[in-house]
């Protein structure tokens, strides 16, 4: 089984399903001969042709309504819109029309495409390249939302996205794109969309987080005193999101906290926390935290850190929620 | 050569049926029968009436909103008529009916998303239309990605895509007019320059000259025309198209023509339009011209023209016992195509009809699958 | 003092506030002759001239983005959307534009607009005529948001709006644009952003909502039973939250209910829900009840009553969470 | 007349200084003087020097991203040379700070926000300048909305806006031309067609003949001139510049230059450009032409080129010590500038670094101002 990394590991799922479906082709900006900002799609324009991984113009409403265009007419696009903070001009593409293909036209018409975006700070990159719009999102029923944040779960999700009849965003915590390696295996295999993951099991506290938080959270854990048991859970899925894996948990634990880089206000840590709340009221011994970036716009990269939930930060609000 | 010529552009502009009835045989010839006129004529009333009749259901409250085609008609159908059915593909935006009851679309269907009702755009696939579009300009992007899978797939099919002179101002409509040109797509942009976008006329819609210019600024192929003539529509659609299909790539045609009622019925276009203005286009109805034409050949009878109208009244009248006729949606149909398949949580708020958590089920929280670990050992062992 | 519907009080403050600041300006499609689709706008073009009172072209970013221009240059520009459904073009804009003048540039420059917008369900209109979007902008550090109900708040309100050095989105709800008169002061007068009002005080239970559910509630709690004490707050801005009059009253009553139209998850529910759990942990008698749009795309109109919250779904509400 | 033309346009394409260094004088009559010129190429080479710096700081860890002007300073600083300092508006994206450098901002700012320093973006609007902007094609909606503020204040001012050639596909870049145009508003559009936006050829960005034809979907004055060629840059952005403050309306420039570079320090444009494409355009660089230009003249000497270079180096030295030497930013600063004045809860944030309600001080919660009653009733009372 190969070690790649996630950069890795969706480049050699891309190039396994355009190789299956011939249906399926990628758009974007410097995908081609570049192989994208990230790499991510390297040498997939040699391999399947300039047709199917078209070099788009700079155009990013027309990536995504050209898409819909496309996956009504039967292809399976996955178009990459090449950093989180320029899906701005696609917005109405994205929400007012690829969410509500179907609905609008009660199933005669469907829009099944993957929008890959980078997501998330902490590469000291310019401006409008390190936000976490997930609940944007997550906010637009017609739409389904993913951010794994490991090769293996990476590359399951995709071919979970890819052949999902419904338009699917497909976030790539960019921190995470180069970070470490892991064994992906070469068959065919998908990750279930919506389903949360334990990925530490633990009795006192729950915390629930996604994307490149995970990997704060695992060190804010580990530099938690050996006492402390805690339940970490990886939500994987933005929307719809796994209320039963975090439920189940919290029921056990009695106490969540939800760590995220977007803002506070209105970020999907608030749908987690009134979930909780909704499904675990008797069960909670201490108001679901949250733990986010602040009701700032992201700064530019010297703040950035500042900005970011950090293991201290995380571990500093576990403690507070189990002493309370 | 320090100061030189670059670029060359132009604009043409094509009229083959005067405003008197008169016809240029020359550019006519090779365009439409007799027999096609007579037919198109007869699709032109039948459509005026389905207007009509629209307004008056509105007006008694049986309609939410309706936006006209009147005055459109020639410009509308002439366009249609140059498509292959069932080959070519539709893609128009909301004031296009009669290009779509031509190809074949049960006339019911554009009634219904005005009556509030979602199923007059479930169009069967093999109409080649797609439902209508509110958002304007978004469909031209829509437009360019189907024609740009009938070019992947080799298919020789060719898009045409309507489009109001206010949607030209559209940032969409400037990307889809860049990507089509790029990807040489199949497509014939039709744009209905009806002089109005709501209130706001085409003048103030654009400081160019023509709306046909616009396509210049992507090397595509463009004219304008006179859209009350029936046979220039038919004509310039017709040699897009088939440019397009031979591979000479994407065109622009502006068709001046006029909206000669309200935007909408919820629209009082006396507020902002000059009642000479609305006159003078009234004089200019295709309808007039068309029938007129027709007589002169004597080709067309006051008889026929009666019969014609009892015709489309019967139609139309049919067509409103249809739509206003059908059962009101289940509210299931609410929840069932927001996905292919309901997630958990949306499948118990359309069980509870509820969203506050007390008044749904708890136990139903757990249709949720099997857990995870266990599904990925399935599907890397049986991928 | 003049009685008026909400119409009536937006047209008289914005005359106002031009004759008495130059440098506030409209610009917006079909807003001049026309009056804009609503009317809201009638009579100021004439008024004022067509300079002041601009007709745009049909373009939504350019609305936007010529109106933060204007504003960087020292006008107060008072742009309209037409309808919430069309705010989506101008997303960009307004998100990562004109949110971010003031942070981008560490305060040298500022974007002082204020952004009308039809927004809601329930006048039977066309499809993206109807939704409620405020979550989206509540998610947007940078940006203020409200939503007055009423013809004298909304006055007040609106001179808040164009006098804040900062962005602000004004939200009209179009099912109460004609839906009542009342009694409108002539007279100068702010009301501020930021804080929610009390309109009815009860003991039993905080029913939290704004915009056109406001009447939906108060119909509600006026068919509940006579024993059953309701504190109804309209909470009037959107972002920032007044979270403090919110948990003087849940620490009052024990139980909270909020309603809103959009769907449910990630809406501003979410927000004020876990706003409340942190805030009143100890105090919550009950889990804080969302009674919202469901996680559907807004529905042509034949369907918007099954889709919006009703008096009878809210009052059903309450009584569950008192019965908890 | 059936068929006719409607509309007819072209573009010129002008150059007046050639590859060769020779001067056509009746075009540069008027233009730059000598000293204009020695000037401007003593500026070209400081922003030379300042891009290689800037580059070695980005390799050194210094700095996240940059992208150089490298190859473009003709261009650039062309134009900037055009307007009048202090009076007309330099609304620029990213890759023109010899332009702002021209006008007066000190270098450093063009550094911090590449150093993750918003400080960077603080000018002081007696520059009359615009912070830069990443996003692509946004700047051009803001450029158009200044130069409307200069109109409706009958300020005789005019905003200068640059461009790339990837911009121009943008939606937003067609919503300001033609808002632009309808509004005669004082403006320039400089679109520096450098060959690339990032890997994409431009010819992959359009498949119009030149990107000057786009002005004419505008109705918009517009011409191609020769980028590298300082003559040609000044004289069209003055000519544009002066119709507009005559109140002939906006125009459009495309100046033709290459990017020596790569799209920005995070590039490797090796990936994508053919070597031979890169050695021509060397060949090409408007520093050479510039310098041969004076040279031949009599103008510039072996000496003179060393005590420029010399004069750039020490500059540009200066200039990253104070960039590298500035305090890092309180991390106040990340919450200050969200609003004029910081809500609340915002304001907790603040104070407490924290965003679990558990971390914060819940007093402060009561932050808070008076009830509404009692404030709405002061405001109506002495408002
Ligand atoms: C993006 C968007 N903005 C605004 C509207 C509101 N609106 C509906 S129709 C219309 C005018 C359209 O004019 P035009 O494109 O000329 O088409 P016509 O109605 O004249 O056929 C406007 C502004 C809309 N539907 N979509
Ligand atoms: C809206 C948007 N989409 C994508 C990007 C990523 N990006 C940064 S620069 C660039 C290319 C710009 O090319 P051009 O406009 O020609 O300017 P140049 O860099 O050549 O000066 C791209 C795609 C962006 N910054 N903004
Ligand atoms: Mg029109
Ligand atoms: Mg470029």
């Amino acid at each position: 089984m190969p070690k790649l990394d996630l950069v890795g590991a969706i480049n050699m799922t891309l190039a396994q399903e355009m190789a299956r479906d011939e249906r399926v082709m990628l758009l974007g900006e410097d995908i081609g001969l570049n192989g994208g900002v990230f790499r991510v799609t390297d040498g997939l324009q040699k391999r399947f042709g300039p047709e199917r991984v078209f070099d788009t113009p700079l155009s990013e409403s027309g990536i995504i309504g050209t898409s819909i265009g496309l996956a009504m007419a039967g292809m399976r696009p996955v178009p990459e819109i090449q950093f989180e903070g320029f899906m701005g001009p696609a917005y109405d593409q994205l929400v007012n029309q690829a969410a509500r293909c179907r609905t609008r036209t009660r199933g005669a018409f469907t829009c099944p495409l993957t929008v890959r975006v980078p997501v998330g700070g902490g590469i000291h990159a310019p401006e409008l390249h390190s936000d976490s719009p997930e609940a944007i999102y997550a906010h637009t029923p017609g739409l389904k939302v993913v951010m794994p944040s490991r090769p293996r779960i990476a590359k399951g999700m995709l071919l979970s996205a890819i052949r999902d009849p419904d338009p699917v965003i497909y976030f790539e915590p960019k921190r995470v794109y180069r970070s470490f390696r892991e064994e992906v295996p070469e068959e065919d295999y998908t990750v279930p969309i919506g389903q949360a993951e334990v990925i530490n099991e633990g009795t006192d506290v729950t915390v629930i987080t996604w994307g490149a938080m995970l990997f704060d959270c695992l060190q804010a854990i580990d530099h938690m005193p050996d006492n402390v048991s805690v339940e970490l859970i990886d939500l994987r899925t933005i929307s719809p999101i796994d209320v039963t894996t975090i439920a189940d948990s919290v029921r056990k634990t009695g106490r969540a906290v939800v760590v995220h880089e977007a803002p506070l206000t209105a970020g999907l840590g608030a749908e987690v926390s009134s979930l909780i709340q909704e499904h675990c009221f008797l069960y909670l011994e201490a108001p679901v935290q949250r733990v986010t970036g602040f009701d700032t716009v992201m700064p530019f990269y010297k703040l950035e850190k500042q900005y970011l939930p950090d293991p201290e930060r995380i571990s500093r609000s576990i403690e507070a929620c189990l002493a309370y | 050569m320090p100061l030189k010529t670059v670029y060359r552009g132009e604009v043409q502009y094509l009229q083959i049926l005067d405003e008197t009835g008169a016809l240029d045989s020359t550019l006519a010839s090779g365009t439409l029968t007799d027999v096609d006129v007579q037919l198109l004529y007869q699709q032109m009333i039948i459509c005026r009436e389905f207007d009509e009749t629209a307004f008056k259901l509105q007006r008694s409250g049986r309609m939410g909103t309706f936006p006209q085609n009147k005055g459109q008609e020639a410009a509308t159908i002439g366009a249609a008529r140059a498509l292959t059915k069932g080959v070519d593909y539709i893609v128009a935006y909301y004031r296009e009916a009669p290009a779509l009851f031509h190809h074949g679309l049960p006339m019911q269907n554009v009634l219904l998303p005005w009556m509030g009702d979602e199923r007059g755009n479930a169009l069967p696939q093999q109409l080649s239309m797609s439902p209508q579009c509110v958002a304007i300009g978004t469909q031209t992007l829509h437009a360019t990605g189907i024609a740009w899978a009938f070019k992947l797939r080799k298919d020789p099919r060719v898009v045409l895509c309507f489009l109001g002179d206010g949607a030209t101002s559209t940032g969409d409509f400037h990307e889809a007019m860049n990507f089509a040109s790029l990807l040489k797509a199949p497509i014939v942009f039709y744009c209905i320059n009806n002089q109005w976008a709501i209130s706001t006329a085409s003048r103030k819609q654009t400081a160019a000259e023509t709306f046909a210019q616009k396509a210049l600024a992507y090397g595509m192929s463009t004219i304008q025309i006179d859209g009350n003539d029936l046979f220039a529509s038919f004509k310039a659609t017709r040699d897009a198209i088939e440019r397009a299909r031979n591979g000479g790539g994407p065109s622009f045609i502006e068709s001046l023509t006029y909206r000669l009622g309200d935007h909408t019925t919820a629209d009082d276009a006396r507020r902002y339009r000059p009642a000479e203005e609305l006159e003078k286009a009234i004089q200019r109805d295709p309808l007039i011209r068309t029938r007129k034409y027709l007589q002169d050949k004597g080709l067309w009878s006051d008889e026929q023209q009666a019969k014609a109208e009892e015709r489309a009244k019967s139609i139309v009248h049919d067509v409103v016992g249809v739509a206003t006729g059908i059962e009101k949606p289940s509210s299931d149909d609410l929840f069932d195509y927001t996905y292919a398949q309901l997630p958990p949580s949306l499948e118990i708020q359309k069980q509870t009809r509820r969203t506050d958590s007390l008044g749904q089920d708890p136990t139903q929280v757990h249709l949720q699958p099997r857990p995870v670990e266990q599904q990925e050992r399935d599907a890397v062992a049986h991928g």
